[in-house]
């Protein structure tokens, strides 16, 4: 067996039938299903770490099938891939725990963890893709993936939320499509290639290639949720808790933050795009977005929705540190990818705990709620301070090298851009944290229930605890072989010409 | 084997109060306040300079005890054991808000400790950090809490969030100049970049915010009215003394000589120490209240410490010579003032306090004003000596300051009273401008 | 080996269905049966053929020994093999369905009718000459007409009515046509023509004769008014026989004619062509998102893909005609799929109003993964069968540097999106059930899944289908 | 000079154009039947005119044998057609086509 060309598949196929035998499992067979999800997640986690381990011996994981005429369907396992795959392997894994517990009683499970376990195979694919159809591919999968789990609750506010996103996201798909075409007609071929393909390219293109360019970053804008084209996440955050968390974390944002550093780094070359003139405006864009989510979320009383703006403020970092043309700032950016994500997927679980318990989702009823969940509301502080970019928490490294990545690459503005959205950050973090800690407790939720014997069960508390723990410790150990921060460093030096 | 153990006593200063912050641990050991500032004390008794390099930890941190290091824990240790004799007799009802009042305490004690130990940049921003949350945290717990002690507290809060994003852009610029962070190799780095200047400034400004220096000291007296005698103890024992460190051990001193930037942070602090004898002296004449005498008197150290800092940053051999002078007077500074703190706040105590509601009207600052200030002066220009069509534009204005209204009633829904963010964005918007001012000069 | 090498499986292909026509008439208890057997060996012959093709290359054979220009001329290439692929799977897919959905008394006409309409559409690919593609068409037209009238329904009847004559004037344009190329060149043999056709007047005369016809016939915008109508109110499976491959023979003819006989340089043509694609694009596109019942809503959706299947005129490269024949592959099989999935809806709850269908679709989840699947490829959306086809026709579109025409490809993507998320949305609101549904039997429900997998898979399958669709080079000689 | 069988095909011509306008002005069902019986009949005429392409040589067959296949199958249209039109009119009591879409 040529482990070389399986592993890649069967890292994306190990959620895929998962997901295809769920979706036929009769309803009931709970125990099953069970089974089922977390022997995947599993086994999936214990594919990604031998590949993780292949990859940093020096090995070159590659699946390649025939697509089209001269063109393939590629899965390769470089540095950055593995970066989004072990994040969304390991998220996938604390998502599926949260969401069985989250879910219990509900109906159409099949439907839902069939669906899930899609999502996740789609993201594993575009992390994994190795050429831009192969990625456009697995990017259209989770759309449509998605779209069930958005409108999982079946209310109108849920179908309308997935008429929006669909609008969004199939929009933006068909932007990339057409921007993916139009390449492949100049270059024939659309390989990912370190340091980009396009440099050697007659300058009589350059026009066409600025075009290429915007094209592609508004497709994957969309699901990036750069300003303007944000809409769609706030009004997802109906979806589930975990869809939410998955939504923001993992899968769907994450995808377009994704593609973006693929298509810069990997398809125009950092250098190269700098060359052309277009990373000064993506890196406005991402400046724009981050001060207007974040107040846009300061005057959220919905506590996800609240969350949902901070997403489309945080994820912008990601993107601020790929357009910032600079190995610093790049390794910021990148590492971003899993930070927000550990520190995202906390909230959002916490606040599907709230929610779930006691019934509360809106800030303005979390007062003194850090007395009867004290766990989770420690989780969630965690978080929050992440956010905000507290030391020694993981958002504080994003932070450090974004900003110092911006001041080597002598773009000092983008300093004021970090310091407000600290700011900001702070002031939509504290006063919830303050009412929940603080508060005057009314003594009465607007649903409680109590599940199992802790604050709540503990398929919902183990998953935000955990999460948290993570949170702290990549920031505490992100000098360790293999952290996310060295892994990134690793890559970052394979992108810029020495 | 003894470096095993160093190493482990070390660690533990900060450790054993992290460590105790979790209620698990805490809420099932008694004496647990005292037993976080025993390996302090240890090391505080234990004369050996020694320190450890945790490669691991973040971006690599350095713990260290010298002389200096091993007076200010001293005395801390001190503070923080008087401190925690009058907190465990105030207990709340809840079990729940001791749990977290005694977490909160441990977090600061623990991020004061690291504080003093840390040998470089990150590490004491770190520990630093961590103490202000925590302190923030201490200063709104419990039960009973009069409402200008909250806002007191948020304005304090704001005030570190602010300081603290500055001083992060300190540590970016550090890292730009110098692989290494620790202090020493970092003042070399620097005293050679072009970077000098506004990094002194950087520092001087966050920590003079933190430290509440003239004039930077509207949150200080703020938080000071409503605060209780342990409280107070802390807030000028833990805190501010921990700014006036970070500065000392930040700064450049002795290194490298900026005369422009000490000859006017001279002037600032000589300016600073006339206002506050201003302000002891009609103190004196309307209220008569010891405990804002004695802030006032605290105010007066702190212009005298940024005189000599302003000195130590003209002359580098004056400095060396008389370093260790100026952290004896740190030191016997938050001893002194937590003393008299003590006292007054206990004489205080024994009279009535009727004084305390006529000055709560004053509490809200100038700047929180602005938006109604300058609509009102704009209408007292316009709508007297002007047409009617400028009124008209004054009325718009004046809309726009009723929506600066509805946005401030709409935050309330997530904080009855946020204010503070008015403080907050006047802040920002002078930090803006000093640093681009900073940065053209630059 | 041999055997499957010396078979003459073109002959086969055309008698087949036919004695399965007059089996099933003359046994009607057994029709079910004998329509089944014939509709697997029918399969199983067009496997053979392929197997041929591919190891002899394109095939000619004169029917009983005449040759042309006398007798009958039979023709295999790429183009044909593939049309014979896709009608045997689309006839196998219906043939099983329909084992499950007519009652007896349907049965016995419908059987007949479905193998004599077979036997017309094979020998209408096989056919090689242009009178030849009259008579087939003819035939074709007149079994897909008798089957538009079969639930006996008046609107139905009316439908089938219209159909029939806008047939027969389609079918007369083109013999007109026919009439003025075999003046002017003596021959009605494709091959021969092609050698021979300069541009004259007469020539124009024929082509603008011909191209009518047949555009009344596939039914492009403004000549699609008879299509709804039709392809609604047919019974489920034969709405799927009519959008899936009764069109599309018309429209092969078509690509046939303009390919081989057609002189070049019919600029203006071609762009007309192109215009009223894209118009029937947006048209459709619209009126389908305006429909309140499914079928409707199908039915246009076949106007707006038909649409997509003129892009290629104005292109005129070799990449942009592979592009709309996958597209026209893949859109037989996915609309296939979604009248089958809009039958058992309504086999289920016996209406087809889209705002009610929440009742109804919760309880066949199995027939709405089909439409979803199926929709997917009428979107364009990887990985499927219509992606691919939508990949080609940009890569086209954009080497030929008309790219406005991809501003059209992309809205019409839009908008198939849109109506097609607007059934699916149903899938998820909950409702109860009214009344007492009909349960829909397991075999059409399952066939219905299996087509629309297969139209996704048609994704995986585009190197083997594109090597296949250039035996006999009916695009042109060089290769892409 | 006007060749006799020019004016034949002509005729074609003119039958197939004058069926064409029945077909479209008429309402009733068996108008149209004719009218496209008509328009058929020119398509033969044209076709059997054209056939004598070579003068002197006797006329080319194969139209002949286009034109007879042509009647067959016009033939069994025409029956088609007239059976559909009786159940239309059975159905719906007139035979003509409804204008509006159904329903």
């Amino acid at each position: 067996m040529n482990w070389a060309f399986w592993l890649p598949l069967l890292i994306v196929l190990s959620s895929l039938l998962a997901a295809l035998v769920i979706f036929i499992l009769p309803e009931e067979k709970t125990k099953t299903r069970i089974g089922l999800n977390i022997g995947a997640a599993l086994l999936k986690i214990v594919l990604v770490a031998i590949m993780l381990w292949g990859v940093h011996s020096g090995y070159q994981f590659e699946t390649r099938l025939p697509l089209l005429p001269g063109l393939e369907l590629v899965l390769r396992a470089d540095t950055l891939a593995m970066l989004f795959v072990a994040l969304s392997a390991g998220l996938w894994l604390l998502t599926t725990v949260y969401a069985i517990g989250y879910l219990e009683d509900s109906p159409h499970r099949s439907r839902f963890f069939g669906f899930f376990g899609l999502c996740v195979t789609a993201t594993v694919g575009v992390a994994l893709a190795g050429n831009l159809i192969t990625f456009l591919l697995f990017y259209e999968l989770l759309t449509l993936a998605t779209y069930p789990l958005i409108i999982h609750r079946g209310t109108e506010a849920a179908r309308k939320a997935g008429r929006t996103y669909l609008i969004y996201t199939l929009a933006g798909g068909a932007l990339l499509l057409i921007g993916t075409v139009w390449l492949y007609t100049l270059t024939g071929t659309l390989e990912f290639t370190a340091r980009g393909f396009l440099s050697t390219l007659d300058s009589m293109h350059h026009p066409a290639l600025i075009i290429i360019f915007v094209l592609l970053i508004t497709g994957l804008g969309v699901k990036a949720a750069l300003f303007p084209l944000h809409g769609w996440l706030p009004q997802a955050m109906v979806a589930p808790a975990p869809v939410s968390a998955l939504l923001h974390a993992v899968a769907v944002v994450k995808a377009g933050a994704f593609g973006i550093i693929r298509v810069i780094y990997d398809v125009f070359g950092i250098e190269f795009s700098a060359s052309l003139g277009v990373t000064l405006p993506l890196a406005i864009v991402a400046s724009v977005t981050i001060i207007y989510a974040s107040v846009r979320a300061l005057f959220q009383d919905d506590l996800k929705r609240r969350l949902a703006f901070s997403t489309v403020s945080q994820v912008s970092y990601i993107t601020l540190g790929v357009a910032i043309v600079g190995p610093l700032a790049t390794i910021g950016g990148i590492v971003h990818l899993v930070h927000q994500g550990v520190m995202k997927i906390t909230l959002f679980f916490c606040a599907g705990n709230l929610a779930e318990t006691l019934g509360i989702h809106k800030v303005s009823e979390m007062s003194g709620v850090g007395r009867r969940m004290p766990w989770t509301m420690a989780a969630f502080t965690i978080g929050a301070f992440g956010m905000i970019g507290a030391p020694p928490l993981a958002g504080f490294i994003s932070k450090w090298y974004l900003g110092l990545g911006a001041l080597q690459a002598g773009q000092d503005w983008v300093i004021f851009v970090l310091a407000g959205s600290t700011l900001l950050n702070a002031a939509y973090f504290l006063p919830i944290l303050y009412a929940a800690w603080f508060g005057k407790s009314t003594g009465s939720w607007p649903n409680e229930r109590n599940i199992g014997r802790y604050e709540t069960s503990l398929a919902l508390l183990i998953p935000p605890v955990i999460t948290a723990i993570l949170a702290v410790l990549l920031g505490l150990l992100a000098s360790v072989p293999f952290s996310p921060l060295e892994w990134t460093r690793l890559i970052t030096s394979l992108e810029y010409t020495p | 084997m003894n470096d095993i153990l160093w190493n482990l006593l070390l660690l533990s200063v900060p450790g054993l109060p992290l460590l105790l912050a979790f209620p698990p641990l805490h809420s099932r050991l008694p004496w647990f306040r005292y037993l976080a500032v025993t390996p302090a004390i240890i090391v505080a008794l234990m004369s050996m300079t020694y320190s450890i390099e945790l490669s691991w930890l973040l971006f690599g941190i350095g713990l260290g005890i010298d002389g200096q290091a091993q007076l200010l824990l001293g005395v801390s240790a001190l503070l923080w054991i008087a401190v925690a004799t009058l907190f465990s007799r105030k207990t709340s009802n809840s079990k729940a808000v001791n749990n977290l009042i005694s977490s909160l305490f441990m977090l600061t004690m623990a991020g004061s400790f690291g504080a003093i130990l840390a040998t470089d940049l990150v590490g004491f921003f770190v520990f630093s950090t961590l103490m202000g949350y925590g302190f923030y945290g201490l200063l709104i717990a419990g039960d009973d809490l009069h409402h200008q002690t909250r806002r007191a507290a948020r304005i304090y809060l704001v005030a570190m969030i602010i300081a603290d994003v500055m001083l992060f852009e300190v540590l970016l610029i550090t890292a730009l100049v110098t692989e290494n962070m620790s202090f020493a190799m970092a003042h070399q780095g620097i005293a050679q970049s072009d970077y000098l200047t506004l990094y002194l400034w950087l520092v001087v400004f966050g920590f003079a915010l933190k430290a509440g220096i003239w004039p930077l000291h509207f949150w200080l007296i703020a938080v000071y009215r409503h605060l209780g005698s342990a409280m107070a103890i802390l807030l000028c024992g833990v805190p501010v003394i921990i700014a006036l460190l970070g500065m000392l051990r930040w700064l450049p001193l002795g290194e490298t000589s900026s005369i422009t930037t000490g000859v006017t942070l001279q002037g600032i602090g000589l300016i600073g120490l006339l206002y506050t004898c201003f302000l002891i002296f009609f103190e004196w004449l309307k209220n008569r209240s010891f405990t804002m005498i004695t802030v006032y008197t605290m105010l007066l150290a702190s212009g005298l410490f940024i005189i000599a800092i302003g000195t130590g940053l003209t002359d580098a051999t004056t400095w060396i010579r008389y370093e260790n002078s100026v952290y004896y007077f740190i030191a016997l500074l938050s001893l002194a003032l937590a003393i008299l703190l003590a006292l007054t706040i206990r004489l205080q105590q024994h009279h009535t306090t009727t004084t305390a509601t006529q000055v709560d009207d004053n509490t809200a600052m100038w700047f929180e004003r602005w938006p109604a200030t300058a609509v009102a002066w704009a209408g007292n220009i316009g709508s007297h000596t002007l047409p009617e069509w400028r009124s008209g534009w004054l009325a718009k204005v004046n809309h726009l300051g009723l929506l600066v209204c509805v946005w401030k009633r709409s935050l309330a829904a997530n904080e009855r009273n946020l204010q503070g963010w008015t403080v907050a964005i006047t802040l920002f918007l002078t930090l803006a401008a000093i640093i681009t001012l900073l940065l053209i000069f630059h | 080996m041999n055997l499957i090498f010396d078979t003459h499986w073109v002959m086969m292909l055309i008698l087949l269905p036919l004695f399965g026509a007059v089996a099933c008439f003359l046994w009607s208890r057994q029709a079910v049966t004998l329509g089944l057997i014939t509709a697997v060996s029918v399969l199983l012959s067009v496997i053979a053929l392929t197997l041929q093709v591919l190891e002899q290359g394109t095939l000619r054979y004169a029917v009983g020994g005449w040759g042309a220009p006398l007798g009958i001329d039979l023709y295999v290439d790429g183009l044909s093999l593939l049309m014979l692929i896709v009608t045997a799977v689309v006839g196998v897919a219906i043939s099983v369905y329909s084992s499950a959905y007519f009652k007896p008394g349907k049965a016995k006409h419908y059987w007949p009718l479905w193998m004599f309409l077979w036997a017309a559409l094979n020998s209408l690919f096989l056919s090689a000459d242009i009178f030849n593609l009259y008579v087939t068409l003819e035939l074709m037209g007149l079994a897909a007409v008798a089957l538009v009238a079969l639930s006996g329904s008046a609107s139905a009847l009316a439908a089938a009515m219209r159909y029939l004559l806008i047939s027969l004037l389609g079918s007369l344009f083109y013999l007109m046509g026919v009439a003025l190329l075999y003046h002017a060149y003596g021959t009605v043999d494709i091959a021969l023509l092609a050698q021979q056709v300069e541009s004259s007047p007469a020539v124009w005369a024929a082509i603008g004769l011909m191209v009518t016809g047949l555009l009344l016939k596939i039914a492009l915008f403004p000549l699609h008014f008879w299509l709804p109508a039709a392809h609604s109110s047919a019974p489920a499976p034969v709405s799927a026989l009519l959008s899936a491959l009764v069109v599309k023979a018309s429209f092969y003819i078509l690509l046939r004619l303009w390919l081989d006989v057609f002189p070049e340089a019919n600029l203006a043509l071609s762009y007309l062509l192109g215009l009223l694609g894209a118009s029937a694009i947006i048209w459709g596109g619209i009126q389908a998102l305006y429909q309140t019942r499914l079928k409707l809503l199908i039915a246009y959706s076949t106007v707006m893909q038909i649409g997509y299947l003129f892009l290629a005129f104005p292109l005129a490269s070799i990449i942009g005609w592979k592009a709309v024949f996958y597209l026209l592959l893949s859109h037989a099989i996915a609309k296939t799929a979604m009248f089958m999935a809009a039958g058992n809806i309504l086999f289920y709850g016996g209406h087809d109003q889209i705002a009610d269908l929440d009742r109804v679709a919760q309880r066949l989840p199995i027939t709405l993964t089909a439409f979803g699947l199926a929709g997917i490829s009428l979107m364009g959306l990887p990985p499927s069968g219509g992606f691919i086809a939508k990949w080609l026709l940009l890569e086209a579109i954009i080497l030929s540097g008309q790219w406005w025409w991809a501003i059209i490809l992309i809205a019409g993507g839009l908008l198939t999106g849109a109506y097609v998320f607007k059934v699916i949305g149903f899938a998820f609101t909950q409702a109860e059930v009214p009344h007492e549904p009909r349960m829909v039997p397991k075999r059409m429900e399952w066939v219905t899944l299996t087509v629309a997998v297969l139209a996704i898979m048609l994704g995986f399958m585009a190197p083997q289908l594109l090597a296949l669709m250039d035996l006999g080079a009916p695009f042109g000689e060089t290769m892409s | 000079m006007i060749n006799t069988i020019f004016l034949y095909a002509l005729a074609g011509v003119g039958l197939f154009s004058l069926g064409l306008y029945a077909l479209i002005v008429h309402a009733h069902l068996l108008r149209k039947i004719l009218a496209i019986n008509i328009m058929g009949s020119g398509v033969f005429l044209v076709l059997v005119s054209l056939a004598d392409r070579t003068q002197g040589i006797a006329p080319d067959p194969v139209p002949h044998a286009m034109v007879i296949t042509g009647i067959v199958v016009a033939v069994s249209a025409t029956a088609l057609a007239l059976t559909l039109m009786l159940r239309v009119r059975s159905e719906t009591g007139q035979a003509e086509l409804l204008e509006e879409p159904p329903k």
